[in-house]
């Protein structure tokens, strides 16, 4: 499969005979893993775990935070070797002792990390680790390597230059560059971790048609995601899993949302969105007309005690960099801020922590979390002005504190002395969480929240936003979930390309017509 | 075409730059446009052109080699003193050897690198200081000096094939080679992805300790064999010699814009980062500047040409030399 | 009874001009038969590391120390810390400032050594003509003694026909060397003579002549050891050069050192100092005695000497 | 409201862990080195040669000291051993002009002071990478000293100012050694008992993060560069004193010594990682390795074998032992 891939058979619908015998079997399971076992030195990720993929089907693996789901793509995917256990392919016993075992063996994956090389082509992005090569001495054959980097796209039905430097791209376009990726492989089985976290309404329908037209080539896929849409929309087969360990496993078709959240969560989660009404107060926040020369023009908006104000729009609407500039990490080129009637200016993010602001970034694995420190010093971090100059003799308080706000969000971890990055990335997300409400914030900015957070850690950050507000504080969040900002937000502003488009009230707020708004369709 | 301006700024002001030097040391003093000089200036800057194109490879992994003027040393005297002890070994026997124990000492800062995943600045300023020790070791501390090697071993370097110089020709070989590598090659190409993004090139199945191995076993090699060329082109070997030129290396590469955060970095502009500093090493003697302006100028230069490479290149989060394995462990 | 320990410090290993002396300090030492003789320096030619071997030798109670210094001035605290633990302290070759040393052993006279290398250059190129000189670093003590001593010399009129064109660094290091060399070549066409007062210098020096296809146009002469410079002299390239014999100063530094120790010598202005195999040496006003001539090597007695040093 | 998950204060085999660290690793090299050189040369227990072996180590321990937080900060200096030439050059032209021990201290010092300020000015609003910016000013800043002082020396500095660098307090301890244990004390407390300490360590792990949290990631590695040159010009002030003495080539190659503290002492080069206590055990390991060989008259370059050695093994020991671990699983 090295040199010699053909642009007719990039995508498994043309591989004719393959796909018919694959199909003519599909009740026997194409990869099976039985027992398998994981430990990160003292954490059990995964026990004597079970899932079964079959041809032409999409498997839903479904789990709360940490339950094990990428430990066990990884385990797959050649790139972790499991404790114990069996891999069975086509019913034959396999060890993957490489990433390139796997891919040989047709196993590819979109990661939940994006595997993106910036300075590199988008081509090469493709066939990097498998370029094709002619001649001899062999040398990487550039002009194949384009045309089929391009014939792929054209298969995808996307619009893409191949020879552009994927650092020039935009996140959903980077979706697609992996995507490719993972198809130039004559995969047999395609492994989806969150694909769709990052993506837009509209990407998101680009990417059902995709796996449609894998599962008709009769490729297995195992997909992951929190959100239950998808999977109800997508998958044909269920296989939950609870804290490493194998719960339960069959066909959708015979399972309702309520059962699968109880068997993922082992209890039943009553209401997702408790929004409680909160009287409104005064305005706290008052934003006057921000612009910037490139990402957002004329922004004006008014937050008012005790409210939670959604923002909506497709990814690049501009709604992070606003909020990014409210908080003092851009500087506007033009624009005003009051906080409580009063003007103020923020030219950096400690002034506005100082203001009463906090601001929990999107982008957890950059921008969010220290990743080698520990919990306890991620959750003290913004307080430590507070603190004073000196910290000896204040352990017992920041662990206090710590245990306080990480308590509330259910924090699953061992110690608070661990490093963040042997947390799950719901967990992690979880500690940014604790990190910013122990700075008791006036107003608290949440910028996709809830992205990669299990329903049930989700409904404790939505059951929190409410605490919050009822205690008098006011919250806007960032989301690109419409459900969340429809049952969460007591007013709706709406983003596109970089303008406020429309604003809604909770009560005049209809699906349709907010993504017609954030799609820039105006029809009034 | 604005397409290529755009893409070769970088190497275009360069090149300009280069031209205007020229151009102004030509006016001071007209005999360094000769072709005389101009020869002696491409032959000079040979050996420093060699390093810096292996040292660009190992930049671009987000790596560094600060042991290549130890192991050049080292692999320096040992051939200096074979050819001493035994003056009948053919020179081209030697080159082989010096090429295989660069290579050997290249293969451990590879090994250490890696397979035991050790942060490269600090492994070889190890194998730096130990290479260089161990120069002093061999030689017991004493001078190999001309008297004690043969003609032929001191001729090559400056013997002349179509006019031009071995040691030129053999530049224009590790050019053509490091172009080929950098552009048609699995091995270079996957050096650009670690460097990019090391925990991503492991999840799409590049072989990093493989390939780590490979390139500084790669640097290892051409340190080796310009550690013969340079013993017999100065005709002297002790265990002082290229004493911090790997600075002079790296500089090079800085100055001909090789990102030092890794996944970045031409041939072309490594030739011109060389040349830059050929020509201000070489003109400098000539135009009679005071000697104890060089130091002071040279790193005006360097500042200079770092400030104009970096403006409008805005990487975030940039470390002394990014670790391979560090993201690896950090989950989203 | 107790030995004599005898601890000889040069500017830097590795060079074989401090091999030779350190030869000629294991000779004095054998002779003497009672020192223990110790051979040290740093890797580097820098007073820093001088100073901390020095420290150690202080630590390690030797009697006397026979030293060349990398620079006058800088040794002169630790020198003097030696010599109040009741070190002797004597300096050779290059020297320490005069409070920091009890005696300095000048291999022969600067003013010697200076017009010495004048009349090799003057008799290679026919009396008159452009040179220039090729030195260490800036900083050398000794050098820069030299090129005073060669300026001073060149307004003698024997010498009035050459003309001091450039004087340059190579910081001992080849290359460097090397290139200025070269460079002195491109930029003074008509150069005749290049002086190096340096074993570095003067093999780079001649290398480039060589290189540059100008062995009877350039003439290279200086100070440089026989051993090392052999091959520059069968090439043409240098036609003479001296040294003074570096195995009889290192053992005059060590003899003189041992008899310090027994209190058989101070240093005083006038004393004649008892050197063994080497005579008697007097000391000048300055508290410093200087050995003898810089020998002059050429085709006719270099293959003799390069086995020796 | 009651969390499914149970979180300690803190691991549960704390102790074990504790075994584990770099340090205690460290201290074990230092005692045996320690041990062995007593048994080894009689010279070495002598209270007074411990005492003046501190003169080899201590200005270069005070480059150590700062060199570590910057290290903890992602950035580096090459550039320290320069600035200390500079400096020296500065005191020795204010020295001819007759001032005072004390304010040659100051010139010193606010050369250094200045020249970090160009360091940090560079790196930090013109994002340049430190490593490139070091290299170029590192040849500047000895440049700049070689073109003022040419072939000459300064020397002649009062009496006064030589003694700090000579003198001993209480007729035994070096005075040097005393302003060394002064800034062990002061920089351990700024790195670990402090918040700014903390946020350097925040800085290292994660800048883009650290300044989401509202922390000044450029103003405080401005501060650290300043910091650095300050210290660089204390040290310089304490080797021109010691020696008596400027030249251009002073301190040559004291960077890396510097570096190779730092990173024996554990600070991870990635950023982020490091303690005091480890560098300063690495400083008095490196200068008891180096005092107890030259007690042998064993060559200084012998030496660089050997630490280098020491630099690749404590490294590579844990990398073995962890990828024992790793083929275990
Ligand atoms: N490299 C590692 N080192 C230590 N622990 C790890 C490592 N990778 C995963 N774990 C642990 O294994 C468990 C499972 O993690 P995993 O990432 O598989 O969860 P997940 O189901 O993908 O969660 P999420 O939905 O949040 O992405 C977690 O407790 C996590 O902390
Ligand atoms: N063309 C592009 N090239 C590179 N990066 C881009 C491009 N477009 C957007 N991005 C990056 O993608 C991220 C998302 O875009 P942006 O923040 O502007 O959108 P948003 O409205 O906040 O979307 P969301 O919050 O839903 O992700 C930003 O970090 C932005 O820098
Ligand atoms: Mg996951
Ligand atoms: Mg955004």
């Amino acid at each position: 499969m090295m040199g010699n891939t053909i642009v007719a058979d990039l995508l498994p619908q043309s591989l004719p005979d393959q796909a018919a015998a694959v199909r003519s079997r599909s009740d026997e399971p194409v990869l099976e893993l039985r027992d398998i076992s994981k430990r990160f030195g003292g954490v059990k990720a995964l026990t004597n775990m079970q899932v079964k993929a079959f041809p032409g089907q999409v498997v839903a693996l479904i789990g709360e935070n940490g339950a094990g789901k990428s430990t066990l793509v990884k385990i797959l995917t050649g790139i972790h070797k499991p404790d114990g256990g069996q891999l069975l392919l086509d019913g034959q016993a396999q060890r993957f002792s490489s990433p390139q075992a796997a891919m040989k063996a047709g196993i590819t994956a979109v990661h939940q990390e994006t595997v993106m090389f910036d300075e590199l082509s988008v081509a090469e992005n493709i066939y990097i680790g498998h370029h094709p090569m002619v001649g001899t001495p062999a040398r990487v054959d550039w002009a194949k390597m384009e045309t089929d980097a391009e014939a792929l796209f054209e298969r995808l039905e996307v619009r893409m230059n191949v020879r552009a430097k994927v650092k020039e791209l935009s996140i959903a376009q980077r979706h697609f560059v992996e995507i490719a990726r993972a198809l130039s492989q004559h995969a047999r089985i395609v492994i989806m971790d969150e694909p769709t976290a990052a993506l837009s309404q509209r990407e998101i329908q680009e990417l059902y048609r995709i796996i449609d037209q894998l599962k008709a080539a009769g490729t297995a896929v195992i997909f992951i995601s929190h959100k239950f849409d998808e999977i109800f929309r997508v998958a044909d087969r269920y296989t939950v899993l609870r804290d490493g360990e194998f719960v339960a496993e069959g066909s959708i078709a015979d399972i309702s949302e309520q059962q699968l959240i109880a068997m993922m969560v082992g209890r039943t989660i009553a209401q997702v969105f408790p929004k409680e009404d909160v009287p409104l107060g005064d305005t706290v926040l008052s934003v006057n007309g921000f612009s910037h020369p490139t990402e957002f023009d004329d922004v004006s908006f008014q937050l008012r005690k005790g409210e939670i104000l959604g923002f909506y729009g497709l990814v690049g609407a501009g709604r992070s960099e606003v909020m990014q500039a409210v908080f003092g990490l851009t500087k506007p080129s033009r624009g005003s801020i009051e906080i409580n009637g009063k003007k103020v200016v923020i030219k950096s993010a400690e002034e506005a922590i100082r203001a009463g602001i906090a601001y929990v970034p999107e982008d957890r694995q950059h921008q969010g979390g220290l990743m080698s420190m520990s919990i306890l010093h991620n959750v003290t971090l913004p307080l430590l002005e507070k603190m004073g100059f000196w910290l000896l003799g204040k352990k017992r308080k920041e662990l206090s504190i710590t245990r306080d706000y990480t308590h509330k969000l259910e924090l699953k971890a061992a110690h608070f002395g661990q490093s963040i990055s042997e947390l799950s990335g719901g967990n992690q997300q979880k500690v940014i969480l604790a990190k910013w409400l122990a700075t008791k914030p006036s107003v608290i900015i949440l910028d996709e929240p809830t992205k990669g957070i299990d329903i049930g850690s989700k409904a404790a950050v939505h059951r929190f936003m409410s605490e919050l507000v009822a205690q008098g504080l006011s919250v806007i969040l960032v989301s690109s979930e419409l459900p969340e900002v429809m049952g969460m937000s007591d007013r709706i502003i709406v983003m596109h390309q970089g303008q406020v488009v429309k604003e809604f009230a909770r009560s005049e707020a209809t699906s349709e017509a907010i993504v017609a708004a954030a799609s820039g369709v105006t029809h009034d | 075409m604005t397409n290529f301006i755009h893409q070769r700024k970088r190497e275009l002001i360069l090149a300009l730059l280069i031209a205007l030097l020229i151009g102004l040391i030509g006016v001071r003093a007209p005999i360094f446009l000769t072709l005389k000089s101009m020869d002696n200036l491409v032959t000079d800057m040979s050996i420093l052109l060699m390093l810096a194109l292996a040292q660009m490879l190992v930049i671009v992994t987000r790596g560094i080699d600060l042991s290549i003027a130890s192991t050049l040393a080292l692999t320096g005297m040992m051939v200096a003193l074979l050819n001493h002890h035994h003056p009948d070994i053919p020179v081209l026997v030697l080159l082989g050897i010096s090429i295989v124990l660069g290579a050997a000492l290249g293969l451990i800062n590879g090994v250490l690198i890696g397979v035991f995943r050790l942060p490269p600045i600090v492994v070889t300023l190890g194998t730096m200081s130990v290479y260089r020790g161990l120069t002093f070791v061999f030689s017991g501390g004493a001078w190999v000096s001309s008297n004690d090697l043969s003609k032929s071993f001191i001729e090559f370097p400056l013997s002349r094939f179509g006019g031009v110089t071995a040691l030129v020709w053999l530049a224009l070989l590790s050019l053509i080679v490091a172009a080929w590598v950098v552009k048609y090659t699995r091995f270079g190409r996957e050096l650009f992805a670690i460097g990019n993004h090391p925990s991503a090139a492991r999840l799409v199945g590049i072989r990093i300790p493989a390939r780590l191995i490979g390139v500084y076993t790669l640097s290892g090699m051409m340190a080796g064999l310009c550690g013969y060329l340079w013993v017999a082109r100065y005709a002297v070997a002790f265990t002082e010699i290229a004493y911090g030129f790997e600075l002079n290396v790296i500089a090079a590469c800085v100055i001909g814009g090789v990102s030092i955060a890794g996944g970045a970095g031409t041939v072309v502009g490594v030739v011109l980062g060389s040349l830059f500093l050929g020509v201000i090493n070489n003109a400098l003697p000539i135009i009679q500047v005071s000697p104890f302006w060089q130091s002071a100028i040279t790193g005006t230069v360097i500042l200079v040409a770092v400030l104009v490479n970096a403006r409008g290149d805005k990487r975030g989060g940039k470390q002394i030399l990014p670790l391979h394995f560090r993201s690896a462990s950090a989950k989203g | 009874a107790e030995k004599v320990k005898i601890a000889m410090v040069v500017k830097s290993l590795g060079n074989g001009f401090f091999d030779a002396a350190n030869e000629g300090g294991k000779e004095a030492a054998k002779a003497l038969g009672d020192v223990d003789f110790i051979y040290t320096g740093p890797t580097t030619p820098t007073a820093e590391g001088q100073i901390e071997v020095i420290n150690s030798l202080i630590s390690q109670k030797v009697n006397a120390l026979v030293i060349s210094a990398n620079d006058a001035s800088a040794l002169v605290p630790i020198a003097k810390r030696a010599m109040q633990r009741g070190i002797k302290v004597i300096s050779f070759d290059s020297g320490i400032a005069k409070d920091g040393r009890q005696l300095q052993l000048n291999p022969s006279n600067a003013e010697l050594i200076g017009v010495k290398q004048l009349q090799m250059a003057s008799a290679a190129i026919g009396g008159q003509g452009e040179i220039a000189i090729l030195s260490a670093t800036a900083q050398a003590t000794n050098q820069n003694i030299w090129i005073g001593e060669m300026k001073k010399g060149l307004q003698k009129p024997e010498f009035s026909k050459m003309k001091l064109v450039a004087t340059v660094y190579g910081d001992d290091q080849s290359d460097k060397s090397y290139r200025e060399a070269i460079g002195l070549l491109r930029s003074h066409p008509n150069l005749k003579a290049i002086i190096a007062p340096t074993t570095v210098g003067i093999n780079a020096a001649a290398k480039a002549v060589a290189d540059e296809k100008l062995i009877g146009k350039v003439f290279v002469t200086g100070l440089g050891l026989p051993s090392e410079m052999a091959g520059h002299v069968k090439t043409g390239a240098v036609k003479s050069f001296a040294i003074w014999n570096p195995i009889d100063l290192g053992y005059s530094a060590t003899y003189i050192a041992h008899e310090f120790v027994k209190g058989k010598a101070t240093g005083k202005a006038g004393e004649t100092l008892n050197v063994g195999r080497m005579g008697k040496i007097k000391v000048d006003g300055n508290g410093e005695a200087a050995m003898a001539a810089p020998f002059t090597y050429d085709s006719s007695n270099v293959d003799k000497f390069s086995k020796v040093f | 409201m009651t969390s499914r998950y149970q979180v300690e204060d803190r691991a549960a085999h704390f102790w074990k862990e504790l075994f584990k660290r770099w340090e205690v690793l460290l201290l074990g090299i230092f005692v045996m080195i320690f041990v062995f050189n007593s048994l080894h040369s009689d010279h070495f227990l002598d209270p007074y040669n411990l005492a003046d072996s501190t003169f080899n180590f201590s200005e270069k321990a005070l480059l150590a000291l700062p060199m570590a937080l910057l290290i903890i900060c992602r950035e580096i200096d090459l550039s320290v051993a320069a600035i200390m030439a500079l400096s020296s050059m500065a005191m020795g032209l204010a020295n001819q002009h007759g001032l005072s021990a004390y304010e040659l201290a100051a010139i010193g010092i606010g050369t250094g002071v200045l020249c970090g300020l160009m360091n940090g000015v560079l790196v930090t609003k013109f994002r340049l990478p430190s490593i490139v910016v070091t290299i170029g000013t590192m040849s500047l800043f000895r440049g700049i000293a070689s073109v003022v002082l040419g072939d000459q020396a300064f020397t002649n500095y009062p009496t006064e100012f030589g003694e700090w660098g000579q003198g001993y307090a209480w007729g035994i301890i070096p005075k040097e050694f005393i302003v060394f244990l002064v800034a062990i004390v002061v920089f351990s407390l700024l790195l670990h008992a402090t918040t700014f300490g903390r946020r350097l360590f925040a800085i290292g792990n994660n800048p883009i993060a650290s300044r989401f949290t509202g922390i000044r990631v450029e103003q405080h590695k401005l501060f650290l560069f300043v910091l650095m040159g300050a210290m660089a010009g204390l040290a310089s002030v304490l080797l021109t004193a010691r020696i008596g003495s400027t030249r251009p080539n002073m301190a040559l190659g004291w960077e890396l010594e510097a570096i190779t503290m730092v990173i024996l002492g554990g600070v991870s080069i990635a950023g982020g990682i490091g303690t005091m206590l480890g560098v300063v055990i690495a400083i008095f390991t490196m200068g008891m390795v180096t005092y107890g060989m030259s007690l042998d008259n064993i060559p200084g370059i012998i030496m660089t074998i050997l630490v280098g050695f020491l630099l690749l093994v404590t490294i590579t020991v844990p990398a073995v032992l962890r990828l024992g671990t790793v083929r275990k699983e």
